[in-house]
């Protein structure tokens, strides 16, 4: 059985199917692509995954677990991360601490520990610092750690919603457009930060519509339309697909 | 005698609901609940008596009241609250602004008309109606009548006019609204005075009901009416009117079966276990955000 | 003038973590020394009021500050650690430093109580519902007359004694046992904000949605939130009640409420220094401003809006110049 | 018709914009372009109304609109479709496309408008009645730039129109900048995807942290060395 | 302790909802000391009258209090206003040894804190024994409906009023509570007019009462109302109009007594401040003639000589005979019985 496998997912919105019956599976160690038309139900998808949404119908299995029924924390616990394709950082609260944030389901003292300042806390809080601080310096962001994540311009918020999801040691990434609003060199920067990113183990799932990222970055392609999985395979199959074409590239460039 | 009760409570309700509807007015477009919104019902009925001790004769008493009362509010938005807004602070900054100015109001009231309570004429008085053995006063079904056509009249200016799509508009995103060519600062000032108006509609029809005025007036009642506004779900219009008559209706039997001392728990009461149950009141709409 | 200002707090913050070894003791010993220092005992009464405030703010502040959980009701917890330390003591013929800590606990488990069911809420009509609760809580106190006495409150409370000492103002016990309470409340605030559960309360505060996403488990964190702050809220009560020795429901108003809430928002939510230094000025406001006599509580109410026009983030509030301070080791 | 005369804006202490200048003419199509955080949102904003900048001047047709509010600028002809959607969410497809037209009163050229963008977006149309906030994020996106043409703008300010649209749209949109314009709208454009906006542009503007660098003809940009090397990417 | 100055403290209410009665008490307190200085003084110094406000909050009253206390040239102070207030400061003055003279203090404990604290105010099971008779003897009603403000006042009136109607052979057919600051009466109107009350004894304040009647008659025009001294004020008719017509009261302090002190004392109020004065504006005054009475009898300023000549003294006043018995202070008063007659009080011979 794949890393993590998705079977017949379906989400309705009142009369609206956003998603119907999608399957998949993604490996470990994998960068694999989700693209479709606007409205397609790739963020939907997004959502069922990390416990957003409740399924209107099929599973999934993560390890051999099923983890749709459960909590989105227990989600994260388990090994999803994810991104907002609508920015969703914590914007009062400054970059570091944003991705502090992001560490709290691994950082381990207990509220006496806390309280007391003891020495385990004060030995995970140093660590967690630290580690925070590499996963600053790995995105480029370090230099802005003390700002407030309100009042970064909008690619380097996107960056922090990455180094977010990444801090909270998930096995899974789900990055929703992570590169809208960066000019191509940008993308091309985090095109290597993701890279990056599956050398070091994780495995990723992207939705994105740059397709110079896509084809560039993806071991496997879906594409989807109106909800329903209208393609799949390697990103050279999918670019000259004829349906896929049609439905989302246009001609080509 | 349960009838009686009812009929007790309802109007009672329908007072609530007369102030609770300039409360749902002014969240309804700003997000913002107005904690002076009781201090300048206060006002309305003093500005109401005042202008009937100076033998301006009722009606036009009635109708000066309730053009200062909503002069009152554009100036408290203009003063204290525009400047909140221009400067994109938190809404519970505009909180604190206006406890400070219902401080203001309740206070200048208390030292120019003392803190006593004072008498206030009766507005119509066509004496009961008795229907089946329960006394209906004119003056409570004068009160109902006309919260009920205060309500239709905003919610028509809500749903069909193009302020009331301005209005909806600037609840929704001030920043959007104003990119559309909607001049926010008139949309809130006309939502203030709207609000300002219809608290001196409200504190001119209780105070001639009751025959009384005094400054802290609006304190309970604003209360009461606050949670009635948030028990049909604030910024409802018609939410209002219902979670008035239900915390109306509620207290009346709860002070006859229970004692009058049970009266406001009971209120608090029946509001919490409806937010247990539907956490947005009544009729509250929840907030839509996509993830 | 608004720029100075934050630069003069700025460098005064930067100052006092850069002497910190000389500071901080140079500070204990004048809060120490102050009562000796000719101060009169009204002094002393209104700098211990500001004590508790301080403490009944740092305590809304966790949960309104930090977990942004606007609260119209935390009167209700200091009445309730207020009665039940003054019911405990004279039914039981206990020591206050019994019955103090008895009664935050029972505030503590009441703070269980509301906020268990209430956390499905939120903004307002979370704010309404602890409203609602607060103003329960005084008919409970005014309506169950055989255990609360009812309206008739209890008086003669004893005065909290120590070592067989009567502790009072003139003897400035009740000072020392104020800065003792208000110390623990600080340290154990300033423990909590500082710590995963601080930025937890903060994830939540800034997203809930987002937080969730992190793991965090936002009802878990508001709960506890709760009931730490109804917990030092009862404390705040306790001695609140043996410092008057009589209480009774008129005592927590809704206005306490609204004082509370206005100390944490004017001196700037998510702070710690702000919620002294708003206990300081809203405390003291009404006494400065007693020449103004009956103009006293205009002018009061004209200062809520000028510091709010002003410093709408609350004096102390809002994004800070200072860089973030890693700990040791850390980065 | 647009000129931008040495502004300066800030964020609290945070000085966004430098002194910057620039000059839209009637009939063109300009573009900025920049990396993040060089303030190309906020030189929009400063245009609007939105944000007040504390030195210089905005000049359109003539007048001065430094200090006018955003509803005077807007009656006057200029429309924005932000940065973020900002769409009101609890609004449906269809109400916000009627904001659009606020400050319009030609019920027949209003009546042309929803046409007119329902054609370009048949996905809105299908959705007129969803309310906005449930919208797909590209969907949102075609709202805002609908919503931006339902006032029949002189001056069309876009600010990332083709974030979060698929590469069909994308095309689609630029099309639809050019098209709009062959109708006299003039239009600022500010992009990520410098390659597509100075393909389509007249001229252009290089913004670095809250500066104008570089200004020249859409082609020479392109050709430019350092803007290829900075913006265009090498893939 | 030979300081140059003799001051008073008044203490009460001057912002807030209660200002109208601290604003009562200040202006007594002020006539009465201006009467004694044109009469040059006591001792032959001038008394100065100090006004603090607590806005009837416990907590401020504490504070004040010890302000209050560290004053010595402050010999007596006259106030609080509500008990609850009174007795969160009468701690303070116990224990600095300062008279504290409360006009309005009704709570059964109150003089309880020590031997410094007083009040000139009706004692509860006294005056609602005079309340009861009216019902019952006067007005001649067995059936009694009873409607009271959950106070420490109300309910204790209340408690007793019950037990003395039944001893006079009536019948207590419904109590209703109200919280104070209730307007509306109408559930509990149907409550006691379905009840059968023929007379309702109604411990509350005039703003309640006020209200109250009018509303009963609107419903029931033949029902008799029973009022308590501290509604005893000219705002009730003013307010009630008609409907206050017949309402009948004890009270300690009447305008139309024919004892000369109070004719003169209400023309000189109503020349200084243009109102009546009300029956708590009446007791502050007589608070302050009592003070400086005991001051005179010490023949020194002294705070603890000042207690001591209080419990000596027999004060005639414009409230009636008053002394404290038992070194205990609370006032031991006679009542004269009024209603409202065309508008007017009138006694009830
Ligand atoms: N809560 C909701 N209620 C109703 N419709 C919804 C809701 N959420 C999403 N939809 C609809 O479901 C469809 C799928 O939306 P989704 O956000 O998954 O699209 P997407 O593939 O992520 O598109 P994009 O690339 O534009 O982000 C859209 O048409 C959207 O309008
Ligand atoms: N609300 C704000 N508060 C403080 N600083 C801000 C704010 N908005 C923007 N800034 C700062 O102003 C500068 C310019 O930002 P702006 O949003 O205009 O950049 P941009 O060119 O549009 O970038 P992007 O391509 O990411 O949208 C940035 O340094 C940013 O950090
Ligand atoms: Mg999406
Ligand atoms: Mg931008």
């Amino acid at each position: 059985m794949a890393f993590l496998e998705v079977k017949g997912i379906t989400k309705l919105f009142g009369g609206l199917t956003a998603v119907d019956k999608v399957s998949l599976q993604v490996e470990k160690g994998e960068i694999v692509s989700i693209i479709g038309p606007n409205g397609a139900g790739k963020t939907t998808l997004f959502n069922m995954l990390t416990g957003v949404y409740t399924l209107s119908e099929g599973e999934i299995i993560f390890e051999g677990k099923i983890i749709h029924n459960r909590t989105p924390q227990e989600i994260v616990q388990a090994g999803l991360a994810r991104t907002f394709q609508n920015i969703r950082l914590f914007a009062e609260m400054r970059v570091i601490e944003n991705v502090l944030v992001g560490m709290h389901i691994n950082t381990h003292y207990t509220f006496l520990d806390l309280l007391f300042r003891t020495k385990k806390f004060r030995s995970v809080e140093s660590e967690k610092h630290r580690t925070a601080v590499e996963i600053l310096e790995s995105i480029g962001l370090k230099d802005k750690m003390h700002n407030y994540a309100t009042n970064l311009p909008y690619g380097d918020q996107r960056r922090l919603e990455i180094a977010r999801a990444i801090s909270t040691n998930a096995k899974i990434l789900l990055l929703d457009e992570p590169a809208a609003g960066m000019n191509p060199q940008e993308s091309e920067e985090l095109l290597r930060f993701i890279r990056g990113l599956r050398d070091k183990g994780y495995t990723i799932i992207l939705i994105e519509h740059d397709m110079n990222v896509v084809m560039n970055i993806s071991d496997r392609i879906y594409v989807i339309d109106h909800g329903k999985k209208i393609a799949e395979g390697l990103p050279a199959e999918i670019a000259n697909n004829k349906k896929v074409i049609e439905a989302y590239l246009g001609r080509s460039e | 005698m349960v009838l009686q009760q009812l009929s007790n409570g309802l109007t009672l309700g329908m007072v609530y609901a007369l102030i609770a509807v300039g409360y749902s007015l002014v969240f309804g477009i700003l997000r913002l609940v107005n904690f002076s919104h009781g201090s300048v019902y206060a006002f309305g009925a003093h500005m109401a008596m005042l202008f009937v001790s100076m033998q301006f004769g009722i009606i036009p008493a009635f109708i000066l009241s309730i053009v200062l009362t909503g002069i009152l509010g554009i100036a408290i938005d203009k003063m204290a609250l525009a400047p909140l807004r221009a400067k994109k602070s938190k809404g519970i900054a505009a909180l604190i602004t206006t406890i400070g100015i219902s401080y203001i109001i309740q206070n200048v009231l208390m030292i120019t008309f003392g803190s006593q309570t004072k008498f206030f004429p009766k507005l119509f008085d066509f004496g009961s109606i008795y229907i089946g053995g329960v006394a209906f006063n004119t003056t409570q079904i004068c009160i109902s009548g006309v919260s009920l056509m205060l309500l239709l009249i905003l919610s028509c200016v809500i749903r069909y006019t193009k302020v009331g799509l301005a209005m909806r508009a600037v609840e929704q995103n001030q920043k959007a609204a104003n990119l559309m060519g909607i001049d926010v600062n008139f949309v809130v000032t006309f939502t203030f005075f709207l609000g300002g108006a219809s608290a001196a509609i409200a504190g001119t029809l209780i105070s001639g009901y009751y025959q009384i005025v005094y400054p802290n007036m609006g304190f309970v009642a604003g209360l009461k009416a606050f949670s009635a506004a948030v028990l049909g779900g604030i910024g409802v219009l018609y939410g209002s009117i219902f979670g008035g008559l239900v915390v109306g209706i509620s207290e009346s039997f709860a002070a006859a079966y229970l004692g009058g001392s049970y009266r406001d728990a009971v209120a608090f009461l029946i509001l919490i276990i409806v937010l247990l149950i539907k956490p947005t009141g009544l009729f509250g709409k929840k907030g839509i955000t996509k993830v | 003038m608004k720029e100075k200002l934050s630069n003069l707090s700025n460098r005064i913050n930067a100052f006092i973590e850069s002497n910190k070894k000389i500071v901080y003791p140079v500070l204990a010993i004048l809060i120490l020394g102050l009562p000796y220092v000719g101060s009169s005992q009204y002094i002393l009464r209104i700098i211990i009021m500001i004590g508790v405030y301080s403490m009944l703010s740092l305590s809304l502040g966790l949960v309104t500050g930090y977990a942004g959980q606007v609260s119209l009701g935390h009167a209700a917890f200091y009445a309730i650690g207020a009665y039940v330390s003054a019911l405990v003591s004279i039914s039981f013929n206990l020591n206050f430093f019994i019955t103090a800590p008895i009664a935050a606990f029972i505030a503590g488990i009441c703070g269980l109580l509301l906020g268990l069911p209430t956390l499905r809420l939120s903004g307002t009509y979370l704010a309404i519902t602890t409203l609602g609760f607060c103003e329960v809580v005084r008919m409970v106190l005014l309506n169950w007359e055989s255990v609360t006495r009812g309206p008739l409150g209890i008086s003669r409370i004893p005065k909290p004694s120590f070592l067989g000492i009567e502790l009072t103002i003139s003897n400035f016990g009740l000072y020392y046992l104020m800065v003792a309470f208000l110390a623990l409340t600080t340290l154990a605030v300033v423990a909590i904000v500082r710590s995963k559960m601080g930025r937890a309360l903060m994830a939540i505060r800034e997203d809930e949605l987002a937080a969730t996403m992190m793991g965090v488990k936002t009802t878990y964190y508001k709960v506890a939130a709760f009931v730490i702050s109804a917990f030092f809220s009862g404390l705040a009560g306790a001695f609140y009640a043996h410092m008057i020795r009589f209480i009774d429901p008129n005592t927590f108003t809704f206005d306490t409420s609204i004082m509370i809430l206005s100390i944490v928002i004017l001196g700037g939510m998510g702070t710690i220094g702000g919620m002294f230094l708003g206990s300081a000025l809203l405390v003291s406001f009404p006494e400065v401003l007693r020449f103004l006599q009956e103009y006293r509580f205009v002018v009061y109410g004209a200062v809520l809006v000028v510091m709010m026009r002003y410093r709408p983030q609350g004096i102390l509030g809002g994004q800070k110049k200072t860089p973030y301070k890693l700990p040791k080791g850390g980065g | 018709m647009l000129s931008i005369r040495n502004i300066n804006t800030h964020y609290g202490n945070i000085h966004a914009l430098k002194g910057i200048s620039l000059e839209v003419k009637q009939g063109e199509i300009v573009t900025l372009i920049g990396s993040n955080g060089a303030g190309k949102s906020t030189t929009l904003g400063s245009i609007t109304g939105l944000l007040k900048a504390t030195s210089g001047e905005v000049w359109f047709k003539g007048q001065n609109i430094t200090n006018a509010s955003p509803s005077e600028i807007v009656k006057m002809g200029i429309s924005l479709s932000p940065e973020g959607r900002e769409v009101f969410p609890a609004l449906t497809v269809e109400e916000n496309l009627q904001l659009g037209a606020f400050t319009r009163k030609d019920k027949k050229g209003i009546k042309e408008s929803y046409e007119r963008v329902y054609e370009l977006f048949p996905r809105l149309f299908e959705r007129k009645k969803q309310t906005a906030g449930t919208l797909s994020g590209g969907e949102q996106q075609m709202l805002a730039i609908g919503r931006a043409l339902m006032s029949s703008p002189q001056l069309l300010l876009l600010d990332e129109p083709s974030l979060g649209l698929a590469p069909n749209l994308v095309l689609m949109i630029f099309e639809l900048i050019q098209s709009i314009n062959k109708q006299g709208t003039t239009v600022l454009l500010v992009e990520q995807n410098a390659n597509m906006a100075l393909s389509i542009a007249n001229r252009g503007y290089v913004l670095e942290t809250g500066k104008v660098t570089l200004s020249d003809d859409a082609k020479a940009l392109s050709n430019n060395e350092s803007v290829r090397k900075a913006y265009l990417g090498h893939i | 302790q030979s300081s140059s100055k003799i001051k008073i403290a008044v203490a009460g209410p001057l912002t807030g909802d209660f200002a109208e009665y601290g604003t009562g008490f200040k202006n007594a307190v002020e006539l009465m000391v201006e009467e004694w200085n044109k009469k040059g003084g006591v001792l032959g110094k001038q008394v100065e009258v100090v006004v603090f406000d607590d806005k009837n909050n416990g907590e401020e009253a504490a504070t004040i209090a010890e302000k209050i206390v560290a004053d010595k040239d402050i010999k007596a102070v006259i106030g609080h206003f509500a008990s609850g207030v009174c007795m969160a400061a009468s701690p303070k003055y116990q224990e600095a040894g300062l008279v504290e003279m409360s006009p309005s203090a009704s709570h059964p404990d109150y003089t309880k804190e020590g031997e410094f604290i007083f009040r000139n105010n009706t004692v509860i099971n006294v005056e609602a024994k005079v309340a009861v008779d009216l019902a019952t003897k006067t007005l001649g009603k067995k059936k009694v409906g009873i409607l009271s403000v959950k106070t420490d006042w109300g309910t204790k009136t209340a408690e007793i009023t019950k037990t003395l109607v039944k001893d006079a052979g009536g019948e207590v057919v419904a109590h209703q509570e109200v919280v104070d600051g209730t307007i509306d009466f109408s559930p509990n109107i149907t409550k006691l007019n379905s009840a059968g009350a023929e007379v309702v004894i109604v411990a509350a304040m005039y703003n309640s009462l006020a209200p109250f009647a009018t509303q009963y008659k609107a419903v029931n025009p033949k029902i008799e109302l029973v009022g308590f001294s501290n509604a005893y004020s000219q705002q009730l008719i003013d307010l009630a109009k008609g409907s206050a017509e017949n309402i009948h009261f004890p009270t300690i302090f009447f305008h139309g007594s024919a004892d000369p002190k109070v004719a003169e004392f209400v023309k000189a109020y109503k020349d200084k401040y243009g109102s009546s004065p009300s029956s708590l504006t009446a007791q502050a005054y007589d608070s302050a003639g009592m003070i400086l009475q005991a001051i005179k009898n010490a023949g020194k300023a002294d705070r603890t000589a000042i207690k001591d000549e209080l419990y000596k003294m027999n004060y005639p006043g414009v409230t009636g005979a008053t002394k404290f018995e038992n070194k205990i202070g609370d006032a031991v008063k006679t009542f004269t019985m009024v209603k409202v007659q065309n508008g007017k009080f009138v006694e009830v011979k």
